[in-house]
C-alpha cells in the first residue's frame, strides 16, 4: 500500500513539474493522444511506438530546426471521453505545439472542438470521412477515409464484372462509419447492397449472419469492414461454411496479424491497403519504395514486431508536421498550419500527400493499393 | 432447413462455451457464494498461454495441458490472495475485489504477451464436416465432446468423491459443512483452483475458432455469468442448459432477427426470466422472507 | 381486540401451527407456551405478517389481517420483538429506537433532504423520547452507544425500547428472556408487568415458565402446533395434558 | 398518523435523559463544519487551478462526486447494488444530446424531460427488479446497462453510432454555458448542494429508515419502513441524479459517445462509492476524487495502468473493508481514545 502511495506521489509531482511554462529555447513539444490499450490497442501500439522511435531518430540526427523534439504521450484506453480530456491536459498543461492522433475516429472527434478553439495544429490517425469533411481549419489527417476504401473496392469488383455485394460491418465505429460509406457511394458506383449484416467486435463466431448472406441469391462478392481479430474469425467461417464469393476486407486489416490468425482461410482475400505493406515487392521506380522499405526495416528492427499501416499513420503524421515546421522555419502554430495546408508532393507510408485548403488530408485512389493474399503474403492484385 | 441446421451447429458451438463460463461461475457461487468477474479471465488466461507456449514451439497437447495447469494455479492464488482474507466482507466489495483481479490479470498478460490477437491451430485440422448441407468444424466438435466429458466427470465427482461432496455440503450449509468436519476453506480453495481450470479447458477449446487476446475475457465472463443466471446461480444443469440455450438464442436472432441487436436480445431475455422465475430456470433454494 | 381462529401453516409438507383459536383481550398480558418446535414463533410470524396463513384467520379490531404485511400491519398498531435480534448493528443504539417512531414522522426522501422533517423540533422531541424509553426498559446506560458494542442483555431491551417508540396497540414479544441470567430475567419480569400496567396490550412466547405464570393474565399452551391448553396461569399449572407435555418435553432434551 | 406516534404515558423525562438524549444527535460541528470547509475550498481553488486542464481535472471529479453520493445512497444505505447506472447517465446524456440536436429542445427542457423519462423508466424497472437479492440484481441491473449501450450504438441516425455526436452549449436563462471557468462553478455548486442534501437526507428519518433496513430488513418492516417502497425511491432517486449529470456533462464535454453508458462506467462508479466508503457521503467525494485522478496519476506508467487500478481495488477492499473514509475515520477515532 504504501509503496502504491509513493508512486501516486511521484506521480503527482512529475504532473507538478510538467506545468512549468515553457521557456524559448526549450524543445519542440509533440501531444499525441492514443489508443495504446483497450479494443483499439492493436491501431494505437503501433503508432506510439512509431511516435517514440521517430522522435527519437531524429533527435539523434539534431533535431528540427535547431531544437529538439519532446514527445507527450497519453493514453486514452480507446475510451473517446478520456481522450477529450487529454488533449486539454495537452494543450492547458503540456503546452504542445501540436497534436498528433486520436486513434479512432470517436476520440478525434472528441478533440476537434478543443483544437479548434485552442487554434493548434491537429493531425489525426483516424480513418473517417467526418474528420475532413466539412474542412475544419486546424484539424488534418493522415491515414486514407473509410469512403475511399469502398470506391477502391467498387473499382476493382466492376473490373472483375461484379455488381452485387454483401455487407457484413463491425458495430464498432471504424466498422459503422465505413458501413455508412459504402452504402453512401454505392449507388454512385452503380455496385447494389444486396446483404447489410453486422457482427460485434468481441463475437466468437459469425456463422449466423454468413448463413443469412449464404441465403441470398446473386450476391457475387463480400464486403466486410472491421478491425483487429473480428475480420479474421469471419474469414475462418467464410471458410469453414464453403462460401466461394470474391471476399474482400477493409484497410482496417492491413497488418501482418491478419494473415496470421485467418490463416489459410485469408488465402484469395483482397483488400485496398498502402503501399507500405507490401514494401518489398514494390516496383523499384515506385515514388513510395525507399519511404516505406526505410519505415517498414526501421519499425521491424527496433520492436522485432510486422510492420502495419497503422504505424505508417503516424509516421506520415509527424513527417508533415517536421516538414511543415522545416518550410514556416518556425513553431508558430497559425503558420505551421498554414504550411500543412500547403503540403505539396510529401510522400508518406500511405501515399503522396497533396494537401490544400479544401482538402486536409491530401491522398487520392492511386494511394490505395489492390492487394491480394497468396501464399500466406500480400501481394499487389493489380 | 440447412439455415437452421447451421444456425444450430454455431449456436450449440458458441453455447457449449458460454456452459464452460457458465460452470465455472456456478462452481465458485456454490462454494462462497461469490460471483467471480475474473471468471472470464481465466478464459482468455487459457487460450493465451496455450497459444504462446505453441507458437514457441511446444507440441499442442503439451502446451494445452500446461496452460490448465497455470490457469488452475492461478485460480488457487487469486482466492488464496485476493478472495480469503476478505471472506467476510459483503457481496458488493466482494464483487469489487473480483473486479480488481479482472483487471491485474488482464493488465498483467497486456504487458507481458503483447496486446496482439494469437490463434492456436485448430485441435483436428480446418476441415469442415458437411451434414444436411451445413458444415461444421471438427474444433467444434471438440469443444461439444470435451464440455460433455467435462459435465460428466464433475457429476461424478460432486456426486462420489470425498472433496466433491465437501463443495456441494459447504454450498448447502456452510456452518452444517463445518460442523461435519468439512475444511471449509480447502473447499474454497478447490473450488476456484477447479473453476479456473474449467475456464482455462474453455479457452483452449475456442482459441482456434475464436482467436484471443488479452481483453478477451470481459465478454465471455459476461456471457457465461449471463449463462449461469438464465440457468439459476449454482446450479451445474442450469449452467450448461443456460449456456446451450444462450448460444442458440444468439445465433438464431443474429440468424432470423437482427444481427446488430444479438447481443441485446440476453440481456432482455435474462430480465424477463428473473422477473418470472427471481432464481433462474433451474435454481432452487427456498424464497426469502425473513 | 385480537381474535385467531383455526390459523394453520404447512411448510411443505410440516404442519408447524394447525388450527389454533384464542382470544387476546384488550389491557391484558397474554402468554404463548409450550416445548421447542411446537410453533410459538411461527405463530408470532402469522400474526405480525412475516409469515402468510394456509389457512385459518386473524381478526385484529374487526379486520382480517392474516397474510398483511408488517409494516401495514404497523400502522394498525402491531408491534413486535424477535427471539433472534434483529437490531440494526450498522446504527446507533438510539437510532434504533428512533425508527420505532417511523410512522409518526414524514419520511419523504425529498423532505429530508431539504431537512423538513426536523421543523418544529420533531427530531430532537423523538431522540428525547427515544432516552426516557430506553431508561424505562432498563438501557438507559446505553443511550450514547452505537448497537455493535452493545451486550445481548441490553439489545433484547432495545428491541422493546423500538417497539414501544411506535405507540403499539399491542406488543409481541418473543421470547424476551431467552439467553437472559437470572437477575435479568427477573428485570424483564417487571418490566413487562410495568408494561401491562400503562394498557399496553401484550402477546409473549417465552420459556421461562415462571415468568409467564407470574406476569400472565392468560396463556395459550401449544404442542406440536396444536392448542392444548388455554386458561389462567392457575388453571394451567394443573392440567394434567400440560404436565405431560411439558415432562416429556423436558425428558426428551436432556 | 401524527396523533400521539409518541406513547406518553411510558417513561418519566428528566433533565438529565433529555441531556443525554441531545448529546446523541450529531452537532453543528459535525454535520456542517465539514460541508462549509469542502464549499470555502471549492470556493478558493480557482486562485491556485494553474490553467484549464485542472479546472477540467477538478470538474471531472466533482461530476462524478456527484453521481457516487447518489449511487451510493443505494449501495451503501439500501445495500441495493447497481452495475448499470451509467446507462442511466448515458440515457440522461444522449437525451439532451438528441433532443437539442435533433429537434431543437432548448437545453433546460431536454435535460428536464430526460430525467423525467429516465426517473419513470428507473421507477418501472424498480418494482420488478428490486424484488431480486445480491447477484440476481447485479445481474438484472448489468444487463440494463448494456442493453442502453447496445441501443445507443446501433441508433446510429439519432445517436452517432459508436463514433458518438457532438453536443451544443448548454444555454439557461439566456445564458451560456462554454469553457470550463464557467462550468466550474455549476459543477462546484452542485456538489455542495449534494454534499448538504444527502447530508440532511441521511440524519432525516427517512435515512435512518435506509439504514435500519440494510441492518435487518424485518426489524425495519415490523415498524411500519414499507421497505419495497424506500428502495424503489432510492433507485429512482439516484438514477434521476445520473441522468442529470449525464445531461450537463454532455454539454460541459461538447462530445459523447455510447461509452458513457457502459459497463466500465458502471463499475467504475460503484467502485467510487465503494472505495471510498459505502454509507458514507465523505467516502464518496473522497473515492470520486481517487478514481477520478487515478487514470492522471497513472498516465506515465503506460501499460501498467490497469494491474495498477486493480491492485489498489483489490488491497483497499481487503485492508479497507469499510471503505477508505470510514476505515480511516474509525481508525483515527481508536488512536484517539
Amino acid at each position: 500500500m504504501q509503496k502504491v502511495v509513493k508512486t501516486a506521489l511521484a506521480a503527482l509531482s512529475f504532473t507538478a513539474m510538467a506545468a512549468v511554462p515553457a521557456l524559448a529555447a526549450d524543445p519542440i513539444k509533440i501531444g499525441s493522444v492514443l489508443s495504446a490499450t483497450g479494443p483499439a490497442a492493436f491501431l494505437g501500439d503501433p503508432e506510439a511506438k512509431t511516435l517514440q522511435l521517430y522522435v527519437e531518430k531524429l533527435n539523434a540526427a539534431g533535431g528540427v530546426a535547431g531544437r529538439k523534439l519532446e514527445l507527450v504521450t497519453y493514453d486514452d484506453g480507446s475510451d473517446a471521453a478520456k481522450a477529450n480530456g487529454f488533449a486539454k491536459r495537452l494543450i492547458e498543461d503540456d503546452k504542445v505545439d501540436v497534436i498528433l492522433g486520436g486513434t479512432t475516429t470517436g476520440a478525434t472527434m472528441g478533440m476537434v472542438p478543443l483544437v479548434e478553439k485552442a487554434e493548434i495544429p491537429f493531425i489525426s490517425l483516424a480513418g473517417a470521412v467526418v474528420i475532413v469533411e466539412p474542412v475544419k481549419k486546424w484539424v488534418f489527417k493522415t491515414p486514407h477515409t473509410d469512403r475511399m476504401a469502398a470506391e477502391k473496392i467498387f473499382a476493382d469488383m466492376k473490373k472483375r464484372g461484379m455488381t452485387k455485394l454483401a455487407l457484413l460491418s463491425e458495430t464498432s465505429g471504424f466498422g459503422q462509419s465505413g458501413r455508412k460509406e459504402t452504402i453512401a457511394s454505392a449507388a454512385k458506383a452503380g455496385i447494389e447492397i444486396v446483404a447489410d449484416e453486422t457482427y460485434g467486435p468481441k463475437d466468437t463466431d459469425v456463422t449466423a449472419q454468413l448463413t443469412k448472406i449464404k441465403g441470398i441469391a446473386g450476391a457475387q462478392a463480400i464486403l466486410v469492414f472491421g478491425l483487429g481479430q473480428g475480420p479474421a474469425i469471419v474469414t475462418k467461417n467464410i471458410a469453414q461454411l464453403g462460401i466461394k464469393l470474391p471476399h474482400y476486407e477493409s484497410h482496417g486489416v492491413a497488418s501482418e496479424e491478419y494473415i496470421k490468425l485467418s490463416g489459410a482461410a485469408a488465402e484469395g482475400v483482397r483488400l485496398p491497403a498502402a503501399a507500405l505493406i507490401v514494401a518489398d515487392t514494390l516496383p523499384a521506380n515506385d515514388p513510395q519504395k525507399p519511404v516505406v522499405t526505410g519505415y517498414a526495416k526501421a519499425y521491424s528492427g527496433a520492436f522485432k514486431a510486422e510492420v502495419s499501416t497503422f504505424g505508417g499513420h503516424a509516421y506520415d503524421a509527424l513527417m508533415i508536421y517536421v516538414d511543415a515546421v522545416k518550410r514556416a522555419g518556425t513553431t508558430d502554430k497559425a503558420k505551421v498550419r498554414d504550411a500543412i495546408e500547403a503540403t505539396k508532393g510529401f510522400v508518406g507510408t500511405g501515399g503522396v500527400v497533396n494537401m490544400s485548403a479544401t482538402d486536409h488530408m491530401g491522398l487520392d485512389l492511386s494511394a490505395f493499393r489492390m492487394l491480394e493474399i497468396k501464399g500466406g503474403k500480400w501481394t499487389l492484385a493489380d | 432447413m440447412s439455415q437452421f441446421l447451421q444456425l444450430l451447429f454455431s449456436g450449440l458451438t458458441v453455447g457449449a462455451t458460454y456452459a464452460l463460463a457458465a460452470l465455472g461461475f456456478s462452481m465458485i457461487y456454490n462454494a462462497s457464494g461469490v460471483i467471480n468477474f475474473a471468471q472470464g479471465e481465466f478464459i482468455m488466461l487459457g487460450g493465451m498461454v496455450a497459444a504462446v507456449l505453441t507458437a514457441a514451439g511446444i507440441p499442442l497437447p503439451l502446451a494445452v495441458l500446461a496452460a490448465i495447469v497455470v490457469v488452475a494455479l492461478v485460480g488457487l492464488l487469486v482466492e488464496k490472495l485476493a478472495i480469503e482474507p476478505a471472506r467476510d466482507a459483503d457481496i458488493t466489495s466482494i464483487i469489487i475485489i473480483t473486479i480488481g483481479v479482472s483487471m491485474i490479470v488482464r493488465g498483467v498478460v497486456e504487458v507481458t504477451l503483447g496486446k496482439g490477437g494469437r490463434a492456436l491451430p485448430h485441435f483436428s485440422g480446418e476441415t469442415p464436416i458437411a451434414i444436411g448441407g451445413a458444415t461444421l468444424l471438427p474444433q467444434s466438435l471438440w469443444v461439444m465432446a470435451v464440455t460433455a466429458v467435462v459435465v460428466a466427470a464433475l457429476a461424478l465427482f460432486f456426486g462420489r468423491t470425498r472433496v466433491g461432496k465437501g463443495i456441494l455440503a459447504t454450498a448447502h450449509n456452510r456452518l452444517a459443512a463445518q460442523l461435519v468436519g468439512v475444511d471449509v476453506k480447502k473447499v474454497l480453495l478447490a473450488s476456484f483452483g477447479l473453476a479456473a481450470a474449467l475456464g482455462a479447458v474453455g479457452g483452449v477449446l475456442i482459441a482456434p475458432i475464436a482467436t484471443t487476446s488479452y481483453d478477451a475475457g470481459l465478454m465471455l465472463g459476461l456471457k457465461g455469468f449471463v449463462a449461469a443466471t438464465f440457468g439459476g446461480l449454482g446450479s451445474g444443469v442450469g449452467a450448461i442448459a443456460g449456456g446451450l440455450l444462450l448460444g442458440l438464442i444468439e445465433t438464431m436472432t443474429a440468424g432470423y432477427l437482427s444481427s446488430s441487436y444479438k447481443d441485446a436480445v440476453p440481456f432482455v431475455l435474462v430480465l424477463v426470466i428473473l422477473v418470472v422465475r427471481p432464481r433462474g430456470l433451474f435454481g432452487l433454494g427456498p424464497s426469502e422472507r425473513v | 381486540m385480537l381474535r385467531v381462529e383455526n390459523l394453520t401453516k404447512a411448510f411443505g409438507g410440516v404442519t408447524a401451527v394447525s388450527g389454533v383459536s384464542f382470544e387476546v383481550t384488550k389491557g391484558t398480558i397474554h402468554a404463548v407456551i409450550g416445548p421447542n418446535g411446537a410453533g410459538k414463533t411461527t405463530l408470532f410470524n402469522l400474526i405480525t405478517g412475516v409469515y402468510t396463513p394456509s389457512s385459518g384467520s386473524i381478526v385484529f379490531e374487526g379486520s382480517e389481517i392474516g397474510g398483511v404485511a408488517p409494516e401495514r400491519l404497523a400502522k394498525r398498531g402491531i408491534s413486535r420483538t424477535f427471539q433472534n435480534l434483529q437490531v440494526s448493528m450498522n446504527l446507533s443504539a438510539i437510532d434504533n429506537v428512533m425508527t420505532g417512531a417511523h410512522l409518526g414522522l414524514n419520511s419523504g426522501l425529498l423532505a429530508g433532504m431539504i431537512g423538513l422533517p426536523d421543523l418544529g423540533g420533531r427530531e430532537r422531541a423523538t431522540r428525547i423520547r427515544a432516552a426516557e424509553l430506553m431508561e424505562f426498559v432498563g438501557c438507559g446506560a446505553y443511550v450514547a452507544a452505537e448497537a455493535r458494542s452493545m451486550p445481548y442483555g441490553a439489545l433484547k431491551r432495545l428491541e422493546i425500547a423500538r417497539a414501544l417508540m411506535a405507540n403499539p396497540r399491542i406488543l409481541f414479544l418473543d421470547e424476551p428472556a431467552a439467553g437472559l441470567n437470572h437477575t435479568e430475567t427477573h428485570e424483564i419480569e417487571d418490566l413487562i408487568a410495568a408494561l401491562g400496567k400503562t394498557g399496553i396490550t401484550v402477546v409473549l412466547v417465552e420459556h421461562d415458565m415462571k415468568l409467564v405464570m407470574n406476569v400472565s393474565d392468560r396463556i395459550v399452551v401449544l404442542d406440536y402446533g396444536k392448542k392444548l391448553a388455554e386458561g389462567t396461569p392457575a388453571e394451567i399449572r394443573v392440567d394434567p395434558d400440560v404436565v405431560a407435555a411439558y415432562l416429556g418435553a423436558e425428558s426428551e432434551g436432556v | 398518523m401524527s396523533e400521539a406516534s409518541i406513547p406518553t404515558t411510558i417513561g418519566r423525562s428528566s433533565p438529565e435523559t433529555t441531556a443525554a438524549a441531545l448529546a446523541t444527535a450529531p452537532g453543528f460541528r459535525a454535520r456542517h463544519l465539514p460541508t462549509i470547509v469542502l464549499a470555502i475550498v471549492l470556493a478558493l481553488l480557482p486562485l491556485v487551478l494553474p490553467n484549464a486542464y485542472y479546472y477540467d481535472v477538478v470538474i471531472r471529479i466533482l461530476a462524478n462526486a456527484v453521481l457516487a453520493i447518489a449511487l451510493n445512497l443505494l449501495i451503501g444505505y439500501c445495500g441495493q447494488i447497481s452495475l448499470g447506472h451509467a446507462g442511466f447517465f448515458g440515457l440522461g446524456a444522449y437525451g439532451s444530446a438528441i433532443l437539442t440536436t435533433h429537434y431543437d429542445w432548448t437545453a433546460p427542457s431536454a435535460l428536464l424531460v430526460s430525467a423525467v423519462v429516465v426517473g419513470l423508466l428507473a421507477w418501472l424497472v424498480a418494482r420488478v427488479i428490486l424484488r431480486l437479492k445480491g447477484h440476481y440484481l447485479a445481474m438484472a441491473t448489468l444487463g440494463l446497462g448494456i442493453i442502453v449501450t447496445i441501443v445507443l450504438t446501433n441508433e446510429a441516425s439519432l445517436t452517432g453510432g459508436p463514433d458518438g455526436m457532438s453536443v451544443g452549449d448548454m444555454r439557461i436563462f439566456g445564458l451560456r454555458l462554454y469553457g470550463e471557468k464557467v462550468w466550474y462553478p455549476v459543477f462546484a455548486g452542485l456538489v455542495v448542494v449534494a454534499v448538504v442534501l444527502a447530508g440532511n437526507l441521511v440524519e432525516s428519518p427517512a435515512g435512518r429508515a435506509l439504514r435500519a433496513l440494510h441492518g435487518s430488513e424485518v426489524a425495519a418492516r415490523v415498524v411500519g419502513i414499507d421497505t419495497a417502497s424506500f428502495k424503489t425511491r432510492v433507485f429512482v432517486l439516484s438514477a434521476v441524479v445520473a441522468a442529470i449529470m449525464g445531461s450537463l456533462t454532455a454539454h460541459y464535454l461538447g462530445f459523447i459517445t455510447p461509452q458513457v453508458a457502459s459497463f466500465h462506467k458502471s463499475v467504475e462508479l460503484v467502485t467510487m462509492a465503494v472505495v471510498g466508503g459505502m454509507a458514507s457521503i465523505w467516502g464518496s467525494v473522497f473515492g470520486a476524487a481517487l478514481l477520478s485522478l487515478l487514470p492522471d496519476l497513472l498516465a506515465h506508467f503506460e501499460g501498467f495502468e490497469t494491474v495498477i487500478f486493480g491492485v489498489i481495488l483489490v488491497a483497499t477492499m481487503i485492508f479497507l473493508p469499510r471503505g477508505i473514509v470510514p476505515s480511516l475515520a474509525r481508525l483515527l477515532r481508536r488512536e484517539g481514545r
